[in-house]
């Protein structure tokens, strides 16, 4: 039986003066299990605090009731108050007869009468309490950030510089993402190789980073401080170790008619290849797809050009097993394929191209050697048109392959390039065709106006309706919104400013994470405004574009948050779990799983236990567990368990029947 | 302690999720907004806590209506938790419907710790539905009647 | 005005076109092939609809100018369907003109069937007015 | 004999009805009958059964036994007992007047149930010869004769008229009461009991034999049959709630919030939870569970009782059981393996 | 059909592919048929039946059968392949130790009125196995059923009416519960209803609020896994048409949250362990139907 003691607090007039708290106090001395009950001034002042201390010691009281204001302000400074009167902290109830009762009643007797069940109800719960203990689990001091762009790039170096080991896992065979074949940067204009490559070569030198480029996530286990995820290190048919990056290989393979990504296909490298001139790791990576040797066996001329033996065409795709302790999503982003806006003849002509296409086109580094040329009859381009909100802003129910959201760097980078065009190359009349031009960011409306005032871009309200290649020239017929008038204009080039789109690969990596998205593929943020950068999945983080479309400030901005919380999350030894989680009963549970299916953080499992049944044989059965340090408490899958073998600790069915019942009693 | 009057009161079991709806009721009590006595209010984690036993207790037991209050669509704590509610309270309520138990007697509504004027309207139009409908003798447990 | 005014939601009704999802981008007018030769333009059209301004509309040439070629209604990112508006103050304004100009025998015997339907009463109303 | 027509057998029933309650078999709109408490427009109906038996009346499914007020930290015990007013059961037929002496014989003999002497006191039970048994009827089989049931009075209905007579005191203190015509002619019910008779002969269990078993008891507690027959039993109460004879029962509180109400229902030994006690149950597989029901009907009942069967061949098991499974099956199966 | 059931039955038992074989055993007369395991070829030759009598759907035996040690072959109509797949996603099943063998059926005849179909054959849902191992006679379509019209015509009534005949259908509830123990879907190791720590617990139902909330939880434990196959009602001593309850929720299904057959395929994810963004509200119920 338990011993209860009950505090009634005047809250000075603000409970007192609508709540007869001494008639309150009264009323509850006769509940069953109640052994002392008491009004009190300020319940939450050091005295109160000191009262409930001295009354658990002086009664034995194994569970208390605080008749107060909300649990949201108080809970914690009662239950502390208790755990320093040696009782479990969980042994506490509030009861709000403040904010819920006092201040919304305005007549004595009914507020009181409401506040007299109000704390029955509490005492009915607390009755059925049971001390709770935090569990802890340890956490495996190292990260894991999937995706080597500057978001990973970024994430991982403020991690290890924290001294936190952390391994980037990347797709491609180089880590740098896009940024790397990003020309310049705005509103700056510096260098995007300038400022990257530095970060790469520091990510590499850092003792405390390891990266698996070429390389890919593909399968985790575990929670929160105890990933155990499979890294798919795919076959590269180059010895890591012994390629010294010379490159001769990659002069010498006679098939060169491969398209270049790097480029987005605007030239051609060859089948061994290095992505670019500073990739990290600087290694040589034979793409299959294209090899001779490796599809007919026939060549080998890489073999023997190398002279540090690195070539290994018998090399298998290895999977290797690492622990972690936080994931960090930084998966980046795409630019949609807009071949299906034949309005725009991308598919029909080369001189139509996207941003990101006109960025290497601009790029010293790019196939044209930084000249900019127009693809279909490398000529230089005098008129240029470039054509906003390619696939953004698009209606739900688009048949097309739009996105209903702005993509919201299109605005800037658009005012690059044409700001970028104009300077090299003033003889260019440059048009860019938009429906609003949206630049919230420091220094960003500065440089838009820049672009039109200084160097005499043509900003046209309005959008282009059709592109229509003729004679060697772009025909483009749009409308002038402002001048009211349909405008046709002969360009040499037009350049559309493509939505962006999460990276392909977050999806499956999301299902791997038991991590949420929305329709559109971002990942979902636990809380929208106060927890941006983590999932709700525990210890899984978002870093850069993955989590929704972003500029690089914003993304290194977020690379730094994502990092400081993993540093968070890795500083501790251990965990302490909420104790306030579900709990599944082994002897009910018929294995049914369909709890399994809607617990948001994938914290139960089943796995075959035996059982000694009644008549002493014994059975093999499929049972539900709750892993106490990924469960939330959310309490889906106790009310999915039809044989109530699911239960929620400190909300437990029981608990909140006796609510029930006292109020409606 | 019932009223002196003989007026008829309702009883109104309302599940509160603790972090949206109990906050709105919380900052209904701070904006000393008002709303009858005869609510009363059970902290759940969340909408999805609640059980269609206890909304069953709550009418055996002599509730006359019971009422739902959970984070809005998407704003779910726990991300899911109240869409599986939609789905469950939106079956039971059906069903008790099918019953013949009047429907005005159950409700779901989507309440955020930002809407406390939300949340005492929505109980001052429950209570009033509920005072209308009268007592509920068609899912009561005459067992527990007085 | 005339006794049986058109307003803006008839036409919203017969068109079932949600005017507010337009977003001002004007990619119907920069794709309008018969632009030159209308008074008002298709993003107009949406925009004045949105704002009840029906009678300028119904008196004005550019009803008729439209060739019902659709583009617009392709291109639209926000699938406003501008071209269903300009139909829908086409009847409203046949209907209150109280007769209809359509004979079937007007129809000519071979008629491309990959022509949308809407396209070609359109074309008959347009050129019977 | 008391004779009366059949088109007055309502007014009949009203002047009956004036001072008591009365219950007789009314069609339950479903294609069979139940008891049914008389009032004008209640007619009796043809069907050979009900679908319930009638231990009801004395032996309801729940009923309250007494109640507990917790009043602040004290417990007040409260008789929530009322008195049972009289009552008459018309219609009841041999296979279920003679379910009562079996129910007697647990509940009359020391330690006396209370709650079921004072119904039984108040109750005068009117039984109806069968006239149409049913395919399902085995009532013979344990010598119980369908044309002849007990109970204080018994009637037949032969032709167009109703015959009626007294058997007991409580009986006849009522048929004298209600101004019938008496007779003596009562060939046409002679006439009946022989037809009726017949059909039993003819019935398809009518063959059907209740060996004793209670020599060879070990050897039916052992036979190996037991796990073919209840090896799909699903541990359902249907048969032990249709049985006229099963009376086991389970006490139950129930907190009403303010108080304890205790009630007393029927259980069955099909449930997992018969028989449950602080260490589990003797029972715990279905195969034993099954065994105990029969083998308490037809072994170790007969034993205690003079050899009385406790199954009355009313047939109710054998339409109602969910897979079909029944007393006529085992006995077959037993009768088998004990020859 | 019945022979060259026997005789396949026979064959897998002597080939030593099957260990057993869960059928229906013939009895006293020609429509009280029990579901029985079969070891021995004498055995099935002499009282192996298949009839328009045996509608116990074999698919709820096999959570125990398949538990056990070698193989058992069983005999499924196309309704109780549903349950059977359902019972397989549930991990209920051992799949590996079941050779299923779908059965032809033209309907089962109600045992309370022989000429007629019973009420959920007359208004059969599939003609379709879902699944199985070997079909013997014919496996047909999925049926265009009119199962919903008495759910519809409930719904029609007014709220006073479709009390007083749920009133009517409910208080003749024996709580025997065949109905739960017949069930597929309820396969739970331990009912809430027989477990006095559960809170819902009464074997004495003493009051009519026991009665709904046995049969509203009953129906709500199930909904989403039902697979309508109709044995509640099969079984009700007092013939209370359960299976309007369970059709209600599967109608509320389909019309909320789309089309769905519980069991048609293993491991879908039931419709209330889902949900879409924009799911309909609660406040629906108040916007349709009578009042």
């Amino acid at each position: 039986m338990q011993r209860i003691g009950v505090f009634v607090c005047h809250c000075g007039s603000n409970i007192a003066a609508t709540v007869d708290v001494k008639a309150v106090a009264e009323a509850a001395k006769h509940e069953s299990g109640v052994v002392f009950s008491a009004d009190y001034q300020y319940m939450c002042s050091e005295s109160g605090q000191d009262l409930i201390k001295d009354m658990i010691k002086e009664h034995k009281l194994t569970g208390i009731v605080v008749c107060s204001c909300s649990p949201r302000m108080h809970e914690n400074t009662f239950c502390k108050a208790a755990a320093a009167g040696g009782l479990n902290p969980y042994m506490v109830e509030i009861a709000n007869i403040r904010e819920q009762c006092s201040w919304i009643h305005k007549d004595m007797p009914s507020a009181t009468a409401k506040a007299i069940v109000l704390v029955r109800s509490a005492i009915a719960k607390v009755t059925l309490n049971a001390p709770l203990t935090a569990g802890t689990s340890p956490v495996t001091k190292r990260a894991l950030v999937i995706g080597g762009g500057i978001a990973g790039i970024q994430t991982a170096l403020d991690i290890a510089d924290a001294g936190f080991e952390v391994d980037i896992v990347e797709k491609e065979p180089t880590i740098g993402g896009k940024m790397a074949q990003i020309d310049k940067t705005f509103p700056t204009l510096d260098c995007a190789a300038c400022i990257l490559t530095p970060k790469m070569v520091e990510a590499a030198q850092n003792d405390k980073i390891r990266i698996f480029s070429y390389s890919e996530v593909s399968a985790v286990k575990g929670f929160v401080g105890n990933f155990t995820v499979t890294i798919k290190r795919k076959a590269r048919y180059v010895k890591e170790d012994l390629c010294t990056g010379c490159g001769l290989c990659t002069e010498k393979c006679p098939q060169k008619k491969v398209p270049n990504e790097f480029n987005l296909g605007l030239d051609n490298r060859r089948a061994i290849y290095i992505p670019f001139a500073q990739a990290i790791p600087k290694i040589a990576t034979i793409d299959p797809d294209y090899c001779t040797m490796l599809k007919s066996g026939k060549c080998g001329v890489c073999s023997k050009v190398c002279s540090a033996g690195a070539i290994d065409y018998q090399a298998k795709d290895e999977f290797i097993d690492v622990n972690y302790g936080a994931i960090v999503a930084a998966t980046g982003f795409n630019p949609i394929k807009v071949d299906k806006y034949d309005e725009f003849a991308y598919a029909q002509s080369p001189d139509v191209v996207t941003s990101l296409e006109y960025e290497r086109l601009m790029n010293a580094a790019g196939p044209t050697g930084g000249t900019l040329l127009r693809p279909s009859d490398r000529t230089h381009p005098h008129t240029i048109v470039f054509v906003q909100c390619v696939g953004s802003r698009e209606s739900e129910d688009s048949t097309k392959c739009g996105k209903s959201y702005c993509s919201k760097i299109c605005c800037m980078y658009t005012a690059k390039h044409a700001m970028l065009t104009r300077e090299k190359y003033p003889d260019t009349d440059v048009y860019v065709f938009y429906i609003d031009v949206r630049t919230p960011g420091k220094s960003f409306d500065e440089f838009y106006r820049r672009a039109v005032e200084q160097y005499g871009v043509h900003y046209i309200k309005g959008m282009v309706g059709k592109v229509t290649p003729e004679g060697g020239k772009l025909k483009v017929q749009a409308s002038d919104l402002i001048a009211g008038k349909q405008l046709h204009i002969d360009a040499d080039m037009v350049v559309l400013a493509a939505a962006i789109e999460p990276d392909k690969t977050a999806r499956p990596l999301a299902t791997l994470l038991t991590a949420s998205m929305d329709t559109n593929d971002f990942f979902t943020e636990a809380h929208p405004k106060l927890r941006p950068v983590e999932s709700p999945t525990a210890g899984v983080f978002l870093s850069g574009a993955c989590q929704g479309p972003k500029d690089i400030p914003e993304t290194v901005a977020q690379a730094g948050a994502a990092a400081s919380k993993v540093i968070g999350l890795l500083a501790k030894d251990h965990l302490v779990c909420n104790p306030c989680v579900a709990n599944a009963n082994e002897m009910l549970c018929s294995g049914c799983s369909q709890c399994e299916k809607v617990c948001p953080y994938g914290a139960i499992t089943y796995s075959y236990k035996e059982f000694r049944m009644p008549d002493r044989t014994t059975k093999l059965r499929l049972v539900a567990s709750v892993n106490a340090a990924v469960c939330q408490g959310c309490g889906a899958c106790t009310v999915t368990c039809p044989s109530g073998a699911m239960d929620l600790k400190g909300f437990s069915n029981k608990q909140i029947m006796a609510e029930v019942d006292a109020i409606c009693k | 302690m019932q009223m002196n009057d003989n007026t008829f009161r309702p009883k109104i079991v309302a599940f509160c999720c603790n972090w949206c709806s109990y906050a709105g009721a919380d900052l209904a009590g701070t904006n000393r907004l008002n709303y009858p006595a005869d609510v009363k209010i059970i902290r759940v984690p969340c909408s999805c806590r609640v059980n269609p036993t206890f909304v069953l207790r709550a009418f055996g037991r002599g509730a006359d209506g019971v009422i739902i209050c959970g984070c809005h669509p998407g704003d779910c704590h726990y991300t899911s938790g109240n869409y599986y509610a939609r789905r469950r309270m939106t079956l039971l309520f059906s069903m008790l419907d099918y019953l013949g138990i009047e429907r005005e007697r159950t409700r779901v509504e989507w309440v955020s710790a930002a809407e406390g004027a939300k949340f005492a309207q929505t109980m001052n139009s429950f209570v009033e539905t509920v005072t209308k409908l009268g007592k509920n003798k068609r899912l009561e447990d005459l067992r527990c009647k007085k | 005005m005339s006794e049986n005014n058109i307003c803006r939601e008839d036409i919203l009704r017969i068109s079932g076109v949600d005017t507010r999802k337009c977003m001002r981008c004007g990619k119907c007018s920069a794709t309008c092939p018969a632009y030159d030769e209308m008074e008002y333009h298709p993003h107009q059209f949406v925009n004045m609809v949105e704002n009840g301004d029906i009678e300028a509309l119904v008196e004005s040439p550019s009803l008729f100018k439209c060739l019902s070629c659709f583009a617009c209604i392709d291109r639209c990112p926000r699938q406003v369907e501008p071209a269903k508006l300009v139909e829908a103050v086409r009847s409203a304004c046949i209907r209150r003109q109280g007769h209809n100009h359509l004979s079937a025998d007007a129809i000519p015997a071979i008629l491309d069937p990959d022509i949308p339907q809407q396209a070609l009463v359109s074309a008959f109303r347009k050129y019977s007015e | 004999m008391y004779k009366l027509n059949l088109s007055e057998i309502n007014a009949f029933f009203a002047k009956i009805a004036q001072n008591e309650k009365l219950y007789i078999p009314a069609d339950n709109g479903k294609g069979g009958a139940r008891y049914t408490e008389w009032a004008e427009g209640v007619e009796l109906s043809n069907a050979c059964n009900t679908e319930r038996s009638a231990k009801d009346f004395f032996f309801p499914q729940t009923e309250n036994l007494v109640d507990f007020k917790v009043n602040g930290k004290k417990i007040e015990v409260i008789d929530s007992r009322e008195e049972c007013e009289d009552f008459v059961v018309f219609g009841v037929r041999a296979c279920d007047v003679k379910s009562f002496e079996i129910l007697d014989s647990v509940y009359l003999t020391d330690p006396i149930d209370s709650y079921y002497k004072n119904r039984r006191e108040h109750g005068t039970v009117i039984s109806l010869a069968c006239s149409a048994p049913e395919e399902t009827c085995f009532c013979r089989t344990f010598g119980i004769d369908a044309t002849k049931p007990a109970g204080d009075a018994r009637a037949y209905i032969a032709g167009d008229s109703l015959y009626i007579e007294a058997l007991t005191e409580k009986g006849s203190a009522l048929l004298s009461s209600l101004g019938i015509a008496e007779t003596d002619d009562t060939a046409a019910v002679y006439a009946q009991i022989a037809e009726t008779e017949k059909k039993l002969a003819e019935l398809p269990l009518a063959a059907l034999e209740a060996k004793d078993f209670t020599k060879k008891q070990l050897d039916a507690f052992n036979a190996p049959v037991w796990a073919g027959l209840s090896q799909t039993c699903l541990g359902c109460g249907s048969c032990t709630f249709v049985c006229p004879t099963c009376q086991c029962y389970d006490i139950k509180d129930f907190d009403t919030g303010h108080g304890i109400k205790r009630f007393r229902c029927w259980d069955s030994c099909m449930y997992s939870d018969f028989t449950m006690m602080a260490h589990g149950t003797p029972r715990n597989t279905q195969l034993e569970k099954f065994r105990q029901r029969f083998m308490h009907k037809l072994v170790y009942y007969p034993m205690n009782n003079d050899g009385v069967y406790g199954c009355v061949g009313c047939g109710r098991c054998l339409k109602k059981c969910p897979i079909s499974m029944n007393i006529v099956k085992v006995m077959k199966s037993l009768g088998e393996v004990t020859e | 059909m019945q022979k060259v059931m026997i005789e396949r039955a026979a064959e897998l038992l002597s080939s030593g592919k099957v260990n057993r074989v869960l059928g229906w055993r013939a009895g006293l007369f020609a429509h009280d048929n029990t579901p029985s395991v079969f070891t021995d070829a004498a055995d099935l030759q002499a009282n192996f039946v298949y009839n328009e009598f045996c509608g116990a759907n074999l698919s709820k035996y096999l959570v125990k059968e398949s538990d056990k040690e070698g193989t058992v072959a069983v005999f499924l109509k196309p309704c109780d392949t549903y349950s059977f797949n359902q019972l397989i996603a549930e991990h209920k099943i051992k799949r590996d130790n079941v050779y299923a063998i779908g059965v032809q059926c033209n309907g089962m005849k109600d045992v309370n009125d022989r000429e007629k179909l019973e009420e959920r054959c007359a208004s059969c849902k599939s003609r379709k196995h879902v699944a199985y191992d070997e079909l013997i006679g014919e496996s047909g379509e999925i049926l265009d059923s009119n199962r919903f019209d008495m759910v519809e015509k409930l719904e029609n009534m007014t709220s006073e009416e479709r009390f007083e005949f749920w009133r009517g259908e409910l208080s003749r509830c024996v709580r025997c519960n065949a109905c739960r123990n017949v069930c597929p879907a309820c396969t739970c190791e331990k009912c809430i209803f027989d477990n006095p720590d559960s809170g819902s617990a009464n074997k004495a139902p003493a009051d009519p609020f026991e009665e709904n909330l046995f049969h509203i939880i009953r129906a709500f434990h199930v909904a989403g896994r039902c697979t309508d196959c109709g044995e509640c009602s099969r079984v009700c001593p007092e013939n209370i048409p359960l299976h309007l309850l369970n059709r209600k929720f599967i109608k509320d299904i389909n019309e909320l949250y789309g089309e769905y057959q519980a069991g048609e395929t293993v491991n879908e994810r039931g419709p209330l362990v889902n949900y879409t963004q924009g799911d309909a509200e609660p406040s629906v119920v108040y916007e349709r139907g009578n009042s």
